[in-house]
């Protein structure tokens, strides 16, 4: 052997639930009928949710809305993982995950609909605001990682970016820094096949994302996003792992995303209607239906409860939304330091004297 | 030429009649022009390809140049600069797009430690033709992150020069000198304005130079002093003005850096009054560079403080509120009031 | 606790006479207090631990306090104030160290878009009460990059107070201020004047508050602006002015964000004349904000124009150039002439 | 199998001539006599001009410096494998590549004496200033690499960084830009275990640095820094590869930094004197000078003569330094810009007025 291996490395790749309805038994999860039932439950609300706030917004009372559809296992999974302790640390794609943790949904309409109130989650919930920038939230699911750490809390950072964000510096630095601090640190890519007009295949040149973990000493593993079963399993482990000190991890969980971008962007215009069509095929909710019909744990009509629940739901964040009073201008002002200083008082006095005029 | 997939402009290099297009339409222009003239010149960016750029303003010239001259780039802005570095000292000239003015920061290092310093640090030998195009401003009920106007930074970081279009016309015609330039340059564009109107460009090449301000309006009482979306602003509050019996006369930097001077101070001089319009926080902007120049220039002919019309010192408020952070007529009007009254 | 390898000092958290110390011993200092009065102060940055900082600005800490405390973390500026983000929302009050201001780019995207907007952006939920200390500044012929004085860029960016000490006694009550500060803090050390001198320090735990200037020396004539390193040169100016029969009053500012206002135009007001001084180039620098307001706020109490002695519009020159670039006394007297002969 | 292997990858690393003498014949590359010596010689040159720097750097003739002692194999390796048409874009310890790329070594010096007429090369001389944030120059070798690629030129952007530098976010950015668009580059890593007081061990939590490519799906390579062969070698077949189309790669090139950081740093303060003493027997030079002697290549009457012509080569350069006239003030301003707009030539007739005073 003329030159001499010093490193190897394996990733693999985590499938349980395929889209045929095919199970792999022997990696099935301990999860109760009534816990799969609820996994499913969660995954149509999410869709519900995603629906709406599309509606909402061609209606013209949302702002913009980046759209989940499609990558409901993955938020399902993880968050059926996680526990209260842990913190969320989201890209700007995890709505589900959001309204889980315990975001109320109106909260998240009035984010995007274009209020900073949005983003004041209630008391005790372990979440940061959504990070617009695309990658720039790595780096704090490293700091709140080693915060968790030196601290001792059996908890750990969940972080998200899609496989976009991967490309940015920040990836970078925060899975090199967990790794260094072996912060209790979670990376999970939702790996959605596009960012913005960019398919993954010209994102980087590595055949997974998965492996990119090894470049920080720290495990990585793939899965397959549309089935809630194997992510559910695989974030299991991780965050277990993270909480009791035994260092971060990546997750990639290949998904779809099977709408727009964001409402403001129109996707015929870079990917095929086959495309299209063979990932609406994977779509994990049908697929979990499907799982859940063979065992004769869920039906029509069932479903049809389901939904409706769901819409009274939904309309019900709606309602709360339009509720809230609108936001004061002052507000722009009121939250930039702990005390104001003069001149800020200043420009806050000439803006409430124009408002009051 | 392919003419794309629905969009309704494909760039007029080879048209002869002048057209009316907006300012994303005459960013379009002046790329096919220069792409078509000089092979050295390359689009590169996040989207600028297949997509033509969330706003359009690349679109086609995929089509019409192919994947070596309009390069879609992974998502990573230090990535986008660093390498149009790499290409400019190696000869060609890169047009780079940072999708939005938010999103520059993580690429201010490659830009203000290498791009803006390696004529001076090479003393000659290497230097940067490059342009670092993106949509700057408020006005579009963005998400967050996606209303910056932080051209402060850059005026303030010597060898760059900043450049901010207004209207269509101009904006073909500065684009056209930027790309040309030797040096870099950032090339704000205000993406509220970008489809806003429509206005006659002519077709082929033809260049609006860098470092002079235009006189967007006449007027003898007082002198308003914007660039990029708040020209228009500011000619609508003069025009109010004009109602009230006031005269103003507006002027429009178009370049940051190098400031026109001569143009200003003659104006302040001439009115003996002064307003500054701008969309950024208003500490440390380029507004206050603007009242020191007139104060060291031309204070004996003020005859009142130089008013600053600004964003506020706060976080660019999400949609729901911009329209308090915005400047507007009412407030660049009572300024301008404030400085006859005074 | 360790006298560490080497170093001079280690800290008087438990000393209980004033010592004598430098600026850079003074922060050495603060850190010790501070950390010893709470525990969920951490310091985390480049060669900060058992090297104890390449300005020795830390020396002592990881001895102290252990590797917990005091962090060497990779070579990654940006996952540096990213983590410390992360720390701070989560209860720990992160005082990271930048190694030279000129290494602050990588991170501009942490400290723009997040450390400074995460009380706005969640409406007072989460906070972020950090430190960001770095070295700043010329005049000890360091390489290239080293020289930086970039403040600018942080007083316009709203959510961010940026604090520069001129002496020893501030530095330390300074500092422990911004370390209690429940927003983020940026933190300029003048390195030109890290050794340069000593001065009496009280042992144990005192506060400068931050946002209020100091006024250096009384005076009549001419009010003599100034922050950090050059503070030292324009009291050396006016001692050389009173010779001449000049009059100086020298207004440290301390704090550039948010600045203390009353006192400098109750100064201003008083002299009528000011000069600004600062090393950073001169175009957008915030001397113009000074001007800008001097203007606003004092205009006709104004004799004549307020001058700017600053840097130049051009790169910091490399060390056998640098004294051309840097104000210096002599500059600072003639603009304070200029402004008497107008 | 439970989980499906998806991807897998191996770090190999390349070592020709070892410590003690040891030649894995199979490995050694066809260089003739002649060539060797030279190797040696070259390395002794570089030795002695970093020896020197250091000394005038002690009589305060010199700025700062950043010595490269102990790296001379890999920079005297990696040269050889370039061609005229490469262009080196280096960190700021290449000052051995630099010279024998045709950087004159009296404007090394002046450079690092604080004089930027040191970083205006010859007409031709295809070389980068040097980059003082560290990492910041590895996005300009992907760019070089694709301008190379793009006019079709058979020429490869040689690009150094050190350990420390695999942390920056532009490492990240720069790999997945150069794996992307398949761009004439090589990457190559002076692991000298230490960025100042950082070791190597705590800069990344990955054994090898090497491994770090696959993140990007591009080949990564380990080699014995402190052997020019095998330094050579690596370099020779990456480089090849890079300006034939062929696409990026890295090596990471384990060596040592035999003194401190740079003048300003006192070593001696983080690392111990046995890991030093260690790595003094691994000093390329003695090394490879034991190769030539076991051949009768090389004898003390031959070094004395190289040790004196070396000598007299870096008297001559720095003579050459002292000869520069000082530095013209205005070159402050001269370029800035490719022509000077009138605020600036306004601040220089102000400084010009000052000086002529
Ligand atoms: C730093 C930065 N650059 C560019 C953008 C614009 N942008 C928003 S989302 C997006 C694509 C993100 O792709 P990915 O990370 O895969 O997430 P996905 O949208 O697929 O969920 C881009 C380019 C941004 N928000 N931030
Ligand atoms: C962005 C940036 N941060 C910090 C520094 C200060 N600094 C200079 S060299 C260095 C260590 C570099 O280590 P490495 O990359 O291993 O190179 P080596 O010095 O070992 O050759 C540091 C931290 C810098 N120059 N640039
Ligand atoms: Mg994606
Ligand atoms: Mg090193």
């Amino acid at each position: 052997m003329p030159r001499k291996p010093i490193h190897s490395c394996t990733v693999e790749r985590l499938e349980i639930l395929g889209p045929d309805g095919a199970l792999d038994a022997s990696l099935m999860p301990d999860l109760d009928e009534a816990t799969i039932v609820e996994l499913y439950r969660t995954m149509v609300r999410m869709r519900v949710f995603d629906d709406k706030a599309v509606k909402l917004q061609r209606q013209g009372r949302m702002g913009t809305w980046a759209q989940l559809k499609g990558q409901e296992a993955v938020q399902a999974g993880v968050a059926h993982a996680m526990i209260e302790d842990d913190w969320l640390i989201p890209a700007f794609r995890e709505h589900g995950l959001m309204f889980l943790r315990g975001v109320p949904g109106h909260l998240i309409y009035a984010y995007w609909a274009g209020d900073e109130r949005g983003a004041s989650f209630p008391e005790g919930v372990r979440c940061l605001p959504i990070a617009v920038p695309v990658g720039s939230q790595f780096t704090h699911g490293s700091g709140i990682g080693l915060s968790l750490k030196l601290r001792g809390e059996h908890a750990a950072a969940v972080t998200f970016g899609g496989d976009g964000a991967t490309s940015e510096g920040d990836f970078h630095e925060a899975l090199n820094f967990a790794g260094v601090f072996d912060t209790n640190t979670v990376f999970i890519i939702q790996n959605n096949q596009w960012a913005i007009s960019m398919p993954r295949e010209r994102q980087t040149s590595s055949p997974t994302l998965a492996q990119k973990a090894d470049a920080y000493g720290i495990p990585g593993l793939q899965v397959d996003g549309n089935d809630v079963f194997a992510v559910y399993v695989a974030a299991t482990e991780a965050l277990e792992r993270a909480r009791s000190g035994g260092g971060p991890s990546l997750i990639e969980a290949v998904t779809y995303r099977l709408g727009d971008h964001t409402t403001a962007d129109d996707a015929s215009r870079y990917r095929t209607g086959e495309e299209l069509a063979h990932w609406q095929e994977q779509d994990p909710i049908p697929r979990l239906r499907r799982y859940l019909e063979e065992r004769n744990l869920w039906d029509d009509e069932r479903e049809r409860t389901l939904e409706e629940d769901a819409a009274k739901w939904v309309a019900a964040e709606v309602d709360a939304m339009n509720a809230m009073p609108p936001p004061d201008p002052g507000d722009i002002f009121r939250y930039m330091y702990a005390s104001m200083p003069p001149a800020l008082a200043g420009q806050l006095a000439g803006l409430t004297q124009e408002v009051d005029r | 030429m392919s003419t794309g997939r629905g969009q309704q402009y494909t760039g007029q290099a080879s048209a002869s009649e002048t057209a009316r297009l907006t300012i994303a339409q005459a960013v379009q222009d002046a790329l096919n022009v220069e792409m078509e003239r000089d092979p050295s010149i390359i689009v590169l960016g996040e989207d600028v390809g297949l997509n033509g750029g969330v706003f359009r303003a690349t679109d086609g010239l995929f089509e019409r140049f192919g994947p070596d001259r309009v390069m879609d780039t992974p998502l990573a802005e230090d990535a986008i600069i660093g390498a149009s570095v790499g290409l400019a000292v190696t000869g060609m000239r890169p047009v780079a797009e940072i999708q939005f003015m938010g999103f520059v920061y993580p690429a201010v290092n490659q830009i203000l430690a290498h791009a803006a310093r390696m004529r001076n640090r090479t003393r000659g030998r290497l230097t940067v033709p490059m342009v670092i195009r993106m949509p700057y401003g408020g006005g579009i009920h963005a998400p967050e992150s996606h209303s910056e106007s932080y051209e402060a930074l850059f005026v303030h970081s010597p060898g760059i020069k900043v450049v901010v279009p207004s209207n269509p016309y101009d904006t073909k015609g500065l684009l056209i000198s930027a790309i040309r330039d030797e040096d870099p340059v950032m090339f704000l564009e205000p993406k509220r304005i970008y489809r806003a109107f429509r206005e006659p460009v002519p077709p082929g090449s033809y260049t609006v130079p860098l470092g002079t301000a235009a006189i967007a309006r006449q007027g003898s009482d007082v002198t308003i002093i914007a660039w990029g979306a708040m020209v228009r602003v500011c000619l609508d509050a003069a025009s109010a003005l004009e109602r009230e019996g006031i005269s103003a006369e507006v002027i429009d930097l178009r370049t940051l850096n190098p400031l026109d001077r001569d143009t200003l101070l003659a104006s302040v001089t001439k009115t003996g009054r002064a307003v500054v319009v701008h969309e950024a926080p208003r500490t440390a902007g380029v507004g206050a560079e603007i009242v020191a120049l007139i104060n060291e220039r031309a204070l004996l002919q003020l005859e009142a403080p130089v008013e600053r019309v600004t964003g506020f010192d706060t976080v660019f408020p999400y949609a729901k509120l911009e329209k308090h952070y915005l400047p507007n007529r009412e407030r660049i009007s009572a300024a301008v009031r404030r400085t006859l009254e005074f």
